[in-house]
């Protein structure tokens, strides 16, 4: 069957299988039952438990709908967006070496991984205010910030990755005697592309709640922000529709980070298969 | 078992040179590159300079630096071809912060940070070179809820605050107001939240604070929207409160010029403050340069009048400029209770307190401290809408 | 000496072997199996016909993926059928009504992978059956476990997990726990597939030991020709997918058999026989580049 | 010498197959070997106790050059931040806390700032924070668990559910934080809620995850042997997906303190992020780093805590890798 057909086979299939109609129903249901909740308090006059204060979805699609009209929305995603990726980038770049290098040398392994091994817990959160004393812009402290929330994941799913990789295929390179270079060219790389793979798409998940929090949490909490508004961001983007008082823009604010994180990932996936053809046999 | 011996060897050689390697980078630490690095160089007196200035436009006692921004006084002062730059700071710690770490050189900040940052000589050397202003219901103003009982006295109203849930932005003026005043009238609330101007915000839109102590004009905005009710202040119980001008000893030393020229435009601002006909264009300064606040609110944080049942005083500010005795008492009495909180790691040194620089000033233009006062004004003489 | 066991089965008392009734038989008519909608679907099973005869040993043979484990799966009720039917003991177990048998302790299956329990140990795995169906309380159906282990030569790992003993092992405890329940007929799903050839005979001779003790009916896949001759009192090839029976051989190699059956003329003339027929299908199968099933 | 390492377990790897029992052929002498463990440790019910496999193992790890070379790998760390900060004082190190300072405070009977081992505070503030670490994650279990096994297991419930869960998922915990203190009274439930929240999904969708990578064989054989369908549930699908609901747990505990710390820095009264943040609001510098290694260590522990717990729980599973470790 030729790709094309078989493309429109899966979402044919898809399409009228019972998954996709039985998904809409409980979207549809989720979504009236959020709608009458946040509307319960002129329904029925007294509000429902937590959901009373949440803004109703209706409210929050006109929000979203007036939203996507202004620059300055648009400016606050991309400035997340770039936060995000200068930290994931930078997490890739650092983290993929370092994870092949202690994959690779036992005694790298036995010096690095004790100390990575403690820093890995602390959450990256909890380095917020020691990157703003330790960076001199607002900017890269945050970048620091997220890079940590991705760069402990690559390097555990590298190492991971690199052990998993059989032995005998050592063997066998050593067998028709490939250098070193080789091996780690031929062997390892191609060993560990997958759970690389697997690494960015967490990673970027990560980053993105990392950069939410950190752009809150300096942009505009207590911590403080050094020039005022200058932080932008979605986080600071939700933080100032929270000091503002407008809960609408909140939940428009949390869906779009929600979108952003969500593409990302998607994109990431897919750069994956691409990079991984031997593993997506269908 | 092979493998455990080789690796054995080569690992025990590595512990070794690692030791060798370390010990003697720790004996002897090449101290020019130590020096260097902590003082930040300034250049010669007289070349232009590069400074930032960190300034609190929700702080209506250092709202000299507001008018400073805007005035521009500096220009007429500083040697030509330098370059200033304002940066905004949501609590005086953050620029304090911002100063021990060498990114900002100029600060205005509240009682507590000030002496704060003089207490981190080890990080970098910062001094307080003038006294914004001093007053009573300016940095601290006790808020409580909307649905709060209505209280016959101040006194009522703080013991109402025991067992209540209080918050207040830590490491502010507030904060050495509220432990102080809790422990002279011995209250306890339930709890003793650390919580941002902003949050503190949400929290009363929200109904979930019972209580907070807030500084202008945060406190006369939260009044303004109806969020909270103003209860006491300092003036309730005697407890002073002030902005101060903070300096690395860096730029002291290296360009008593620029800390001349900057005090005298300062100098210029505060008198700028003290005229009450300006109160409106301060007003609307204060407007451009902060985000969420109304201008009225603005307005009568700085010149608006509060019965005295709610601790209302009738001079708002006193515009300081130069270490009047108030100022000198409540910096002592002030580091004192931060010792004993272990807010600061020891008493408050002496040379902390640089006065000289304004004291020559004021002599030189026939002027003494206190050089003004912002006295509070009817509502009427609100002319916005 | 082990005392004297404490249970019996209500239902079908421990009689000698010969003196049971033969139970077990199934007969297979005209079975189909299509996987998928009617046109883009792929043909499993086409028309097969043939009988499994009750207390013997039937193998069927057949290149991978040509859907032997379908008809496999049909008998134990893990798939349906698109048409035709299956007899066990003259009960209809699936057919024209009733496309779907109910998976049931008279027909167990012993997976190729091997699907012993890893979380419970070995004796917990046997005694799994009984305890599940309720007949028996748990120590009454443990002891049996350790009697019937011990009878298969497993004494000393009741208590160690699955994952601590070798799969050869693994493979006796499985038909342990299979012959717990006394079932009508074994289905084993090419059980041997992963061993290497020494471990191989030697579980040959113990299913052929167990086989002769309790004489229960095995239906046993296989894509090894040896094996089958050497286990099976009947042989059937399967032509490759949609299989159906090919050649239908009875061995009259007497049982029971030992590994010098290997190198009689009698055993060579079958190979010669077979041999022929199954390469035919095995080169058919590869052509059409058919995944294992 | 290029070799892939062997042990340096990731437990936390994304890695699919959760495990896999390794199908190779142990021979009859291997069969004598692993009852050479249970002999050497002589209890008498034959398996090897996993405290036993414990002491076993750190044996083993001693003889190993791994202490030594973990000693070069602190001694480097905090050799350089002893360096960079006090000794050489480069630019942006200058102005950090130096070794010395963090742990004379922290270590010190009176301490500067209040913040050191020997304060009463300093253990009421870990309490604090475990005790919602605790709160939430319990109940994140208790919902987070069930909810998973049934997504796994019935195809209905999860076509319903599952969209919605999915829906709901990419929003970051941490961007709940606004709606989380509006939506809930007090300081302490909206931080409760966002550390729920972020360790509710991992553990929903690794036990799912578990429940999926089930081999149907094993239902298969159970449903052979006469097991109804709630009796396939109890006895092979939850202890099938135990290994996974484990590491989801792993991950959920880890979340969990990730964004606890964004709750209590934004309100709160106790807590290590509490105390983090007003260290720096307080300009008290030692403070925040001792804030920060705590809540690393109380991190350690709280998910070392979970893995002894799992080990336990799935004794077949510690002595099959055991045996897999020894080879």
């Amino acid at each position: 069957m030729s790709a094309l057909s078989k493309w429109s086979f899966k979402v044919s299939s898809f399409i009228v299988g019972e998954d996709f109609w039985r998904g809409i129903v409980a979207i549809i249901v989720f979504l009236i039952f959020w709608e009458i909740g946040s509307r319960s308090e002129a329904l029925f006059g007294f509000a429902f438990p937590w959901v009373g204060q949440v803004p109703a979805p209706s409210a929050v699609l006109k929000e979203i709908y007036r939203l996507i009209q202004e620059p300055s929305f648009w400016h606050s995603g991309y400035l997340s967006t770039r936060r995000v990726l200068e930290g994931f980038f930078a997490a890739m770049l650092v983290g993929i070496p370092l994870g092949l290098a202690m994959a690779v040398s036992r005694t790298f392994y036995g010096i690095t991984f004790p100390v990575f091994e403690v820093l890995r817990p602390i959450p990256p959160l909890a380095w917020v205010p020691a990157a703003i004393i330790f960076w001199p812009t607002q900017e890269l402290s945050i970048a620091f910030v997220t890079f940590l929330g991705a760069f402990f994941t690559i390097v555990i799913n590298v190492i991971g990755g690199a052990q998993s990789i059989d032995v005998r295929y050592f063997q066998a390179a050593r067998s028709m005697g490939s250098s070193t270079f080789d091996i780690f060219r031929r062997i390892i790389l191609p060993g560990v592309l997958p759970s690389i793979v697997v690494g960015a798409t967490v990673g970027i998940g990560i980053t993105w709640a990392v950069v939410v929090a950190a752009e809150m949490i300096s942009g505009g909490g207590s911590a403080g922000s050094m020039g005022g508004a200058a932080g932008g961001g979605l986080g600071f983007f939700i933080w100032n529709s929270y000091v503002g008082g407008s809960y609408t823009q909140i939940v428009a604010g949390m869906i779009s980070i929600g979108a952003a994180g969500y593409m990302s990932s998607a994109i990431l996936r897919k750069i994956g298969q691409l990079l991984t053809p031997w593993l997506a046999e269908g | 078992m092979q493998y455990q011996q080789r690796a054995g060897t080569r690992v025990k050689s590595l512990v070794f040179g690692a030791l060798i390697t370390f010990s003697a980078l720790a004996a002897n630490p090449s101290t020019d590159v130590a020096q260097a690095a902590a003082v930040k160089d300034y250049g010669k007196q007289g070349e232009p300079i590069e400074l930032v200035i960190g300034y609190q436009p929700y702080y209506t006692e250092s709202w000299s630096g507001v008018i400073m921004r805007d005035k521009k006084f500096y220009e007429k002062y500083l040697p030509k071809g330098s370059n200033v730059s304002f940066q905004v700071g949501l609590q005086g710690a953050i620029i304090v912060n911002g100063m021990l770490a060498g990114k900002v050189d100029i600060g205005y900040v509240g009682d507590m940070p000030g002496i704060v940052s003089t207490s981190h000589p080890d990080v970098r050397d910062i001094r307080i070179v003038s006294v914004l202003g001093l007053g009573y219901d300016q940095c601290n103003v006790f808020l409580v809820r909307t649905d709060a009982p209505t209280f016959g006295s101040s006194d009522d109203a703080l013991k109402w605050l025991d067992g209540k849930t209080v918050a207040v932005p830590k490491g502010s003026c507030t904060d050495r107001f509220a432990q102080a005043v809790f422990k002279a009238k011995s209250l306890k609330p339930s709890e003793y939240l650390n919580q941002s101007i902003e949050v503190i915000t949400s929290g009363f839109r929200a109904k979930k604070l019972d209580a907070a102590v807030i500084w202008e004009p945060t406190a006369s905005r939260l009044v303004q929207e109806g969020l909270a009710r103003r209860v006491a202040s300092g003036a309730s119980v005697n407890e002073r409160d002030g902005g101060f001008m903070v300096m690395p000893q860096a730029l002291i030393e290296q360009r008593p010029d620029v800390v001349k020229a900057w005090l005298q435009a300062e100098l210029d601002a505060s008198l700028f403050f003290a005229d009450p006909k300006n109160a409106m264009e301060i007003a609307k300064m204060a407007v451009s340069q902060t985000t969420g606040f109304q201008e009225r609110s603005l307005w009568a944080s700085a010149f608006g009048s509060t019965p005295k049942a709610a601790g209302g005083t009738d001079v708002r500010i006193d515009l300081a400029f130069g270490f009047t005795p108030e100022a000198l008492d409540l910096i002592k009495k002030a580091s004192a209770f931060l010792f004993e909180i272990k807010s600061i790691p020891s008493e408050i040194r002496p040379e902390a307190v640089q006065p000289q620089f304004t004291a020559d000033i004021l002599k030189a233009r026939g002027l003494t401290a206190p050089i003004g006062q912002v006295k509070a004004q009817p509502d009427s003489a609100y002319a916005g809408n | 000496m082990t005392t004297q066991p404490a249970y019996t089965r209500s239902s079908a008392p421990v009689a000698g072997v010969a003196a049971q009734a033969r139970k077990g038989g199934v007969r297979i008519m005209d079975v189909v199996k299509r996987y998928g909608t009617q046109d883009a679907g792929v043909l499993a099973v086409d028309h097969c016909t043939f009988d499994v005869p009750a207390g013997e040993i039937t193998v069927v043979v057949g290149p991978s993926g040509c859907g032997k484990t379908t008809l496999l799966n049909a008998i134990a009720g893990f798939h349906s059928l698109t048409s035709g039917s299956i007899y066990l003991d003259n009960e209809m177990l699936c057919g024209p009504g009733r496309l779907k048998a109910e998976p049931g302790p008279d027909r167990i299956v012993v997976f190729q992978n091997g699907a012993l329990f890893p979380w419970k140990t070995n004796i917990e795995n046997v005694a799994f059956g009984p305890i599940m169906q309720g007949y028996m309380t748990r120590k009454d159906a443990l002891e049996k476990a350790r009697d019937m282990m011990a009878d298969a030569g497993l004494r000393g790992i009741e208590n160690n997990y699955p994952g601590e003993i070798s799969s050869g092992v693994r493979r006796r405890v499985e038909i342990v726990r299979a012959l717990m329940t006394d079932p009508k007929i074994l289905l084993l799903d090419e059980p041997y597939r992963a061993l290497d050839s020494l471990t191989k005979s030697v579980m040959h001779e113990a299913l052929l030991e167990i086989f002769y003790k309790n004489r229960v009916t095995i239906f046993f896949i296989t894509h090894d020709l040896e094996e089958a001759i050497f286990l099976g009192h009947r042989v059937v090839i399967m032509t490759t997918r949609p299989c159906k029976p090919k050649t239908i051989l009875d061995i009259d190699i007497p049982h029971p058999r030992d590994y010098n059956v290997l190198t009689t003329k009698r055993f060579r003339e079958f190979m010669d026989e077979t041999a022929a027929a199954v390469h035919e299908e095995a080169t058919k199968a590869f052509a059409a580049g058919e995944k294992e099933r | 010498m290029i070799s892939a390492p062997r042990g340096g377990r990731g437990d936390d790897t994304a890695r699919t197959k959760q495990f896999e029992i390794k199908s190779h052929v142990m021979s009859q002498t291997e069969l004598s070997h692993s009852r050479g463990i249970t002999a050497t440790r002589g209890n008498t019910d034959g398996h090897v106790s996993t405290l036993a496999l414990t002491f076993h193992r750190a044996a083993l790890w001693l003889q190993s050059p791994r202490p030594y070379l973990m000693f070069i790998g602190f001694s480097l760390f905090l050799g350089f931040w002893y360096l960079a900060v006090e000794v050489w004082k480069l630019p942006r190190f200058a102005e950090m806390p130096g070794l010395t300072t963090v742990v004379s405070e922290w270590l010190s009977k009176n301490p500067t700032y209040g913040l050191s081992i020997f304060m009463e505070e300093y253990y009421l503030h870990i309490w604090v924070s475990t005790r919602r670490i605790a709160i939430a994650f319990f109940l994140a279990t208790a919902i987070g668990v069930p909810l998973g096994l049934f997504l796994g297991w019935s195809k209905r419930f999860k076509q319903y559910v599952f969209p919605v869960f999915e829906l709901l998922r990419p929003v970051p915990p941490l961007a709940w934080v606004p709606l989380a203190i509006v939506m809930f009274a007090g300081s302490e439930t909206p931080v409760i809620f966002l550390t729920f929240l972020a360790s509710f999904y991992a553990t929903a969708l690794n036990t799912m995850l578990g429940v999926e990578s089930i081999d149907v064989s094993y239902i298969r054989a159970a449903s052979c042997l006469g097991a109804k369908r709630w009796q396939v549930f109890r006895h092979v699908i939850v202890p099938g997906a135990l290994p996974f609901i484990f590491t989801g747990l792993q991950i959920s505990v880890g979340v969990a303190w990730f964004s606890l710390v964004a709750g209590e820095m934004v309100s709160g009264q106790y807590g290590l992020g509490y105390v983090i943040n007003t260290s720096y609001t307080m300009v008290r510098y030692p403070t925040i780093i001792i804030g920060m290694v705590t809540l690393g260590i109380v991190g350690y522990v709280t998910s070392a805590a979970i893995r002894m717990l799992g080990n336990y729980m799935m004794q077949w599973r510690t002595r099959e890798l055991a045996l897999g470790e020894e080879r």
